[in-house]
């Protein structure tokens, strides 16, 4: 009994600390309908610049909140009007992306300010417990509250009873019309971001102090806990990101509780999903209606996709199929092998994203899936490895499918979200299923890749394998957009509810798309366990996931040899900017922010 | 550079491959270019601050072999690849380090998934691949070119156990670990050392290394009322647990693994870390020289700053890459057959180090039995906390 | 109302606009004098709402010139233009709606600083719409679409303007809703505000207003008072709709 | 009123709420074979709604929809589609990055044989499958919907020919209209439903939008027609039934319906038509 007093008490607790990150996205969300993905990175950079100031200036801590809360902001203000704005009438996919490249800019600016190291940010306040159930509180854990607490008040009293909190609620209904009314809807998101930047830097602080911890790996953790709560409890809505987040830190708590530690962020993910399975759009909004007529897709915007004629194709195919047999190193080989391989999960992707209009961010679970299914194959029943990677890839298509399933019936952001979270709960149950996956042992010795008896082991027969594979995929996806299927998928993408209306079902046909999907994805992780020769639950990330998006939106959705472009992009870029050193993520970030500002359709064109 | 490829692309074998490489470095040998080594690490991503760790310690031992004459009169010299600890990134610049004939030798990967990508690649290129933090117990079965000074968890684990049963006198134990490769086999190799030693193991929680929260964890570890706590965890982690253990208000004897040594631990942990007890393989007045030597080198090069597990590692690391180059030239095989001719390399983890040959690891690693007092690593003077 | 030549309170002259490839607008030309209802008649995708946008600053027109009070509107933000003294009833009324009645309407008055003045003028409005008074802490989405339009006017109403621009005021009414918007329509032009409507409803809209202008995919092809277009038999044809049966 | 024997569509008691508002009240109606009947009303009467509660997209709160003697009340619009009724939208639902020949054969989805073999569970593979290998049938298949396609856009004469290939977006209000009807009947449907077909036309392009509906009702198809354009209204329909505010407030045929007093007062008003204006005060 006392326990679980003590459960409730550390769930309260810690869903606090993630209402501090999940208001601020919900602020946004409500006025620009973005996801603010750098939102975790002003945390960041709110958390070293609170160090900054207790360490370096000794400033006392109602000192310490202004000069974060300040400095936030006007980080917040400068992505609004640098990174945002200019995206203000680009395709609505384009912003989050560029929230992406802001983040790692950010986050990668910190380190290399701070150094990677963690850095201790002790508390101001005197260390006083206070004896409550089992445990104790002290008071961070009230400051944190109450800062949490009075913000979600602040904003509600700010944008129930002041000019510009109107403004923000009209803005966010209805930005026309509230144009037409004299609000400048710039000042209003400079307004909106200045707050949420101002929260999230603070917040950072906050919680840098709870823990006496900063880190520069905390930017992405927080940016996920803070989505995951802000979705849950509806996003847009400010209350609604309070009690999101306080339900997210029981359900972890009470997950720990039940089955442990190594389970708890698989209940947060299950909580998320379940949820937009039940109410799509969160906890405290009402359903809406079906959107508005005309709908022409949710993220895709008309473009005219740039045509590469086949013989050029066939030229660089040629190129690409002859390069071995020149003195090119293993290096730039295996760097191509690493783009074949991408090019792979692209295609997977902008089949699903691009061509069915299901914008994943779990799109590695896929790869993860074929992976293990292969090695596992391979290693425990001798299966030869050829097969064993085709079995990789049904594995992947069917188990794949049928994981993704639930966000089938979810829009827009959400069957983002939805995918992010179905990710993060593939890679936790590997971690967790020891009896299978070896857990985090990971599998080792997996046998080389290896084609009727032949080892593939030099690098020029890898490459020629791994192109060979890819572009027979790219060939099946091509044949397959011509068909009924790619027209059935592009017109669910861009209008469901008249391709309903014409008896296209969408479970059949999503369905369709990522069995697809998920085999050429499965094929590109088997592939890889051979050539790695040991996997583990981190090989197949998140970050691969937000890679191929990128790939795939630089490339332009649906667009197949698009996502072979970007791939030898993204995977060229960093190669390339390698010697940079610690440098080299930053220019990264700051290309990929340049294309997304100049090119958002992406290089080839949506198709 | 196009010299060894043109040759191997008209075969691809890899047995050319090898010839070029030998063949090349007779050229070079004459050459007063430094030795050149390859680093395969993280300096930017979730790890970056361990790159970070490792070029401290790499410089630190380069300044003393360069003092003391270098390799033959010749410098060494390493260059640091950014792997940010990704294995598709890793098994790149493992082809890159393969087929670049200046590098002999190959130092990390830091994650145990980046690294034995790599090793196949390594193995087939003849190319030695010493992975100085690689304690997975697979890593030296990747091939007869891994090598690894990353202390084996079967060594060191029993001697935790052994502090904290035999000579803490704990008998039901608590143990909250890292859930990676690493904490999982030392968890294993620790409980069964622990059961051997005759304790109870209450409960054993996995925690994944981005977790920040302990607190309904430490509930699970209330009620089942060790009267000890194991960490198996890194300074970072272990600070966040010791801390917040003494917040919702555990008392018990707290016994962490040696990768929580460093200066940081203490910085984070603050006041919660004390009478902490931790195995290590040195401590700030340990009288070996080889300690000493570091311990006053590296505060000089780095403004007084304390070096840590990973400073070590780093610097040993060096150390006997240079042992090992200057046995086996710098001709790639002999400096695989040099990592078994070695002898007693003067090693900060082990005092002196000599491979085991059968796992290609060094067994017998140092082991003082510390406690933090007054904020201080100090030996532990056998009293009760 | 008299004829004698009043002065041009907004002026659109020779406008060309463009939706990408698409051009929607072909030497655009309409006055709006001082004091009268102008009302642009089309069908729909003929270029009307776009007109309104225009004026409005929500879409930039590639040439010509817009003037308001004898300055140029080229080039400013739709707020500064709303300060200039025009306000807007948006097609389809635009509420906002998860806010309330009372909210709305004072949302109207976004670019006013006189607190005191427009807490009388809300009261106005409630004699000027009684209905709404029983309504006022009420969401504004759950007004029936006649309630809707009252509050879209109202809110207009509170900005104090010189001119409104209205996009179908009587889209979707109830009839009844029809007449009673034509007389409110009617009396807000009396008490010395400008109107510009967008109606595709040619009867309704010419019983009110002063000058009418006949929109076609992008052109005028008709213009001038409203009682003579109002018998003009291409009138009849295009927009009274069932002038062969009669 | 009279009962249908042969009831093509028959609605009953059809209600649907949306929070406090009743957007369709107990609403009852019978469609012939062959019939034509219009819907008017002013817009908020819940005609869309009706629709959509006819077509699957939204579920009734109370009432039954059938259809040639099937309860088909709650049915997914796809399996609806599949029964052959085909509608178009208030203001157009085209597949705007799709050409015009992709979204017409879009229409002819649920006609597709060759390619979706009718086996349960292991269909949508076996689909996929012959989508990639495409074999003769498959092939033949769809040129023959692609001549299909190419005999339908040529009802709407030189407006859709030529811009076959087009993408959707790139078409003008009026023939995205047209696209959609051409999408509607591609799917050969044995009901039409059609909402503002010539909404945003002007007058020569609604003449000719009227003897298209002529057309299809001379052939025989089934249509329930959503309509502002009286005069269109009163020279196509059998029936016309009038509604407000979710009710049907008046039935019958075109010239009764609209002297009725109700009708005036509700719908057409006093001055709103210029025909019914001169009525009411005849």
């Amino acid at each position: 009994m006392s326990s679980w007093f003590d459960y409730t008490i550390n769930g309260l607790i810690i869903g606090n600390v993630y209402a501090l990150v999940a208001v601020g996205l919900a602020l946004i969300f409500g006025v620009s309908r973005l996801i603010n993905f750098a939102q975790g990175s002003i945390y960041l950079v709110g958390a070293y610049i609170g160090w900054v100031a207790v360490v370096r200036l000794h400033t006392p801590l109602p000192l310490t909140i202004i000069v974060v809360a300040a400095a936030a902001a006007l980080v917040g203000l400068v992505i609004e009007r640098f990174g945002l704005r200019p995206l203000q009438n680009s395709v609505r996919i384009a912003p989050l992306l560029a929230t992406i490249g802001i983040s790692f800019v950010l986050d990668q600016l910190v380190m290399l300010t701070f150094s990677p190291n963690p850095r201790a940010l002790p508390s101001q306040l005197p260390d006083v417990r206070f004896q409550l159930g089992g445990g104790t509180i002290g008071p961070l854990d009230l400051l944190i509250a109450g800062v949490g607490i009075t913000s979600a008040l602040l904003l509600f009293v700010f944008l129930r009873y002041s000019k510009l909190g109107w403004a923000v609620r009209a803005a966010s209904q209805d930005r026309d019309a509230a144009m037409q009314m004299g609000v400048d809807v710039n000042r209003v998101n400079q307004a909106v971001f200045g707050i949420a930047a101002a929260l999230g830097g603070v917040s950072g602080m906050l919680v840098g102090m709870y823990y006496n911890q900063i880190d520069t790996a905390m930017s992405l953790q927080a940016t996920l806990k803070g989505v995951v709560a802000e979705v849950v409890g509806g996003a847009g809505n400010v209350p609604g990101a309070v009690i999101g987040s306080l339900l997210l830190g029981l359900v972890e708590s009470y997950g720990v509780a039940v089955f442990g530690t190594s389970y708890r962020n698989l209940f947060a993910f299950l909580l998320l999903v379940v949820v937009l399975v039940l109410r799509p759009n969160g906890l405290f909004i009402s359903p809406r209606q079906a959107p508005p007529e005309p709908l022409t897709g949710t993220f895709i915007a008309p473009s005219r996709p740039l045509r590469i004629p086949r013989w050029a194709l066939a030229v660089a195919g040629a190129i690409f199929a002859v390069l071995p047999l020149f003195p090119v190193s293993f290096y730039v080989l295996q760097t191509l092998i690493n783009a074949w391989l991408l090019g792979m999960l692209a295609l997977s992707l902008t089949l699903v994203a691009g061509t069915m209009g299901q914008v994943s961010l779990g799109h590695a679970a896929l790869l993860a899936i074929g992976a293990y299914t292969s090695a596992l194959l391979s290693l425990t029943l001798n299966v030869p490895v050829g097969l064993a990677i085709i079995g990789g890839g049904l594995m992947s298509a069917a188990l794949g499918t049928l994981l993704i399933s639930p966000s089938f019936r979810l829009r827009g952001h959400y069957v983002s979200i939805a995918t992010l979270a179905i990710g993060e709960i593939v890679a936790l149950v590997i971690l967790n299923w020891e009896s299978v996956t070896r857990g985090p042992i990971g599998i080792s010795g997996i046998p080389p890749l290896t084609l009727f008896g032949y080892d593939l082991i030099s690098p020029s027969s890898v490459y020629w394998f791994s192109l060979a594979v890819m572009v027979v995929l790219a060939l099946l996806q091509g044949r397959l957009l011509t068909s009924h299927l790619g027209r059935s998928f592009r017109a669910i993408r861009d209008d469901d509810i008249a391709a309903r209306a014409y008896g296209l079902s969408l479970n059949r046909y999503k369905s369709l798309a990522f069995i697809f999907g998920g085999f050429a994805a499965g094929v590109s992780g088997g592939i890889a366990a051979h050539l790695y020769s040991y996997i583990n639950h981190e090989t197949f990330n998140t970050q691969q996931s937000i890679l191929a998006l990128t790939v795939v939106i630089l490339g332009g959705l649906g667009n197949v040899v698009g996502a072979i472009v970007g791939s030898v992009a993204l995977v060229g870029l960093p190669e390339v900017f390698r010697i940079a050193a610690e440098y080299r993520i930053l220019i990264y970030g700051i290309v990929l922010l340049l294309l997304v500002r100049f090119r958002p359709q992406g290089l080839l064109g949506t198709i | 550079m196009s010299n060894i490829d043109r040759r191997t692309l008209v075969k691809g074998s890899l047995a050319a491959m090898m010839a070029g490489t030998a063949f090349s470095r007779a050229a070079l040998a004459q050459s007063a270019e430094p030795i050149l080594l390859g680093v395969s690490g993280p300096l930017t991503g979730p790890n970056a601050q361990y790159g970070a760790q490792w070029k401290q310690g790499f410089d630190l031992a380069l300044d003393e072999i360069h003092a003391a004459g270098g390799i033959n009169g010749r410098k060494l010299a390493y260059q640091f690849e950014d792997s940010q600890s990704d294995p598709r990134q890793s098994v790149a610049i493992a082809q890159k380090f393969v087929s670049d004939p200046r590098i002999v030798m190959e130092l990390g990967d830091f994650s145990s998934p980046a690294s034995m990508a790599a090793s196949p690649i390594y193995q087939r290129g003849g190319l030695v691949q010493f992975g100085f933090t690689n304690s997975h117990p697979d890593f030296t079965k990747g091939g007869d070119f891994m090598w690894s000074t990353s202390v084996s968890q079967a060594d060191e684990q029993p001697l935790l156990a052994s502090y904290a049963v035999r000579r803490l006198g704990l008998k039901k134990l608590a143990v909250l670990h890292l859930n990676t490769d690493w904490g999982r086999t030392s968890r294993d190799h620790f409980v069964k050392a622990a059961k051997e030693y005759g304790a109870e193991i209450a409960v054993t929680e996995g925690y994944i290394a981005e977790e920040r929260d302990f607190r309904s964890t430490l509930v699970r570890v209330r009620d089942a009322s060790p009267d000890g706590l194991i960490l198996i965890s890194y300074y970072s982690d272990g600070a966040l647990i010791a801390r917040q253990a003494r917040q919702v208000g555990l008392k018990q004897t707290i016994c962490a693994a040696s990768s929580v040594y460093s200066p940081k631990f203490l910085e984070l942990g603050g006041e919660a870390v004390e009478d902490v007890h931790l195995g290590t393989r040195y401590f700030p007045q340990d009288p070996r020289p080889e300690v000493r030597k570091f311990i006053e080198g590296f505060k000089a090069k780095y403004n007084g700053q304390e070096p840590d597990a990973f400073n070590a590692y780093s610097y040993d690391a060096m150390n006997m890459a240079a042992a090992v180059v200057k046995i086996g030239g710098t001709d790639r095989r002999a400096i695989r057959d040099a990592f078994a001719k070695v002898k007693d390399v003067s090693s900060v983890i082990f005092g002196q180090a000599t491979f085991d040959v059968e796992s290609r690891r060094v067994k017998g690693a140092m082991n003082a039995e510390l406690v933090v007092r007054k904020g201080q690593f100090t030996l532990w003077d056998g009293k009760p906390t | 109302m008299t004829n004698s030549a009043p002065e041009a309170l907004l002026t659109l002259s020779n406008v060309n606009t463009f939706y990408g490839p698409a051009q929607v607008h072909f030497d655009l030309s309409i006055t709006v004098a001082r004091g009268h209802i102008v009302c642009l008649l089309g069908g729909n995708a003929s270029g009307k709402s776009t007109t309104m946008k225009i004026i409005l600053g929500l879409v930039k027109p590639r040439s010509g010139e817009v003037t308001f009070d004898g300055a140029s509107l080229i080039g400013l933000s739709t707020p500064q233009i709303v300060r200039r003294g025009i306000a807007s009833v948006p097609e389809a009324r635009r509420l906002f709606a998860d806010m309330s009645v009372r909210e709305n309407i004072l949302m109207g008055a976004f670019v006013r600083n006189d607190r005191d003045a427009v807490a009388q003028d809300l009261d106005r409005m409630l004699t000027l719409f009684p209905k709404l008074g029983q309504r006022l802490s009420q969401r504004a989405g759950s007004l029936s679409g006649g309630e809707q339009q009252m509050v879209a006017m109202a809110r207009a109403l509170m900005s104090r303007p010189r001119m409104i621009v209205m996009d179908e005021p009587t889209m979707g009414l109830s009839p009844l809703y029809v007449d009673r918007v034509l007389e409110l329509i009617r009396s807000i032009n009396q008490a010395g505000v400008s109107v510009f409507m967008v109606e595709q409803n040619a009867s309704l809209a010419l019983e009110i207003a002063h000058e009418a202008y006949v929109l076609q995919t992008g052109k005028i092809v008709l213009s001038g008072p409203a009682r003579a277009l109002k018998d003009d038999p291409r009138i009849r044809d295009a927009y009274l709709g069932g002038s062969e049966a009669a | 009123m009279e009962k249908q024997l042969h009831s093509m569509l028959s609605l009953r008691g059809l209600t649907r709420r949306f929070g406090g508002l009743t957007a369709v009240d107990t609403i009852d109606l019978d469609l012939a074979k062959g019939e034509l009947i219009s819907i008017i009303g002013p817009n908020g009467a819940g005609k869309t709604t009706l629709f959509n509660l006819v077509t699957g997209l939204d579920r009734p709160d109370a009432g039954t929809v059938s259809f040639e003697g099937q309860d088909i009340t709650g049915l997914s619009p796809e399996r609806l589609a599949a029964e052959g009724i085909a509608r178009t939208f208030q203001l157009g639902r085209v597949f705007g990055n799709l050409s015009v020949m992709d979204n017409v054969l879009i229409g002819a989805h649920t006609r597709l044989r060759a390619v979706k073999p009718a086996v349960p569970v292991i269909g949508p593979l076996l689909e996929l499958g012959l989508a990639l290998l495409r074999p003769a049938s498959v092939k033949a298949e769809e040129e023959q919907l692609r001549e299909e396609v190419k005999a339908i856009l040529a009802r709407f004469g030189e407006r859709l020919l030529p811009r076959i290939d087009q993408p959707a977006y790139s078409l003008s209000y009026a023939n995205r209209r047209r696209v959609e009807i051409a999408r509607a009947l591609a799917l050969k449907p044995r009901l039409l439903l059609l909402d503002e077909p010539t909404a945003g036309m002007n007058p020569t392009e609604t003449a000719e939008m009227q003897g298209l509906v002529a057309e299809l009702k001379a052939e025989g198809l089934t249509i329930l027609l959503i309509e502002h354009k009286l005069e269109m209204v009163m020279r196509l329909s059998d029936r016309v039934i009038v509604m407000d505010e979710g009710k049907k407030i008046a039935e019958g045929p075109g010239e009764q319906v609209r002297t009725d007093p109700k009708v005036i007062e509700a719908y057409l008003g006093h001055g709103l038509s210029g025909t019914a204006e001169q009525e009411s005060a005849a």
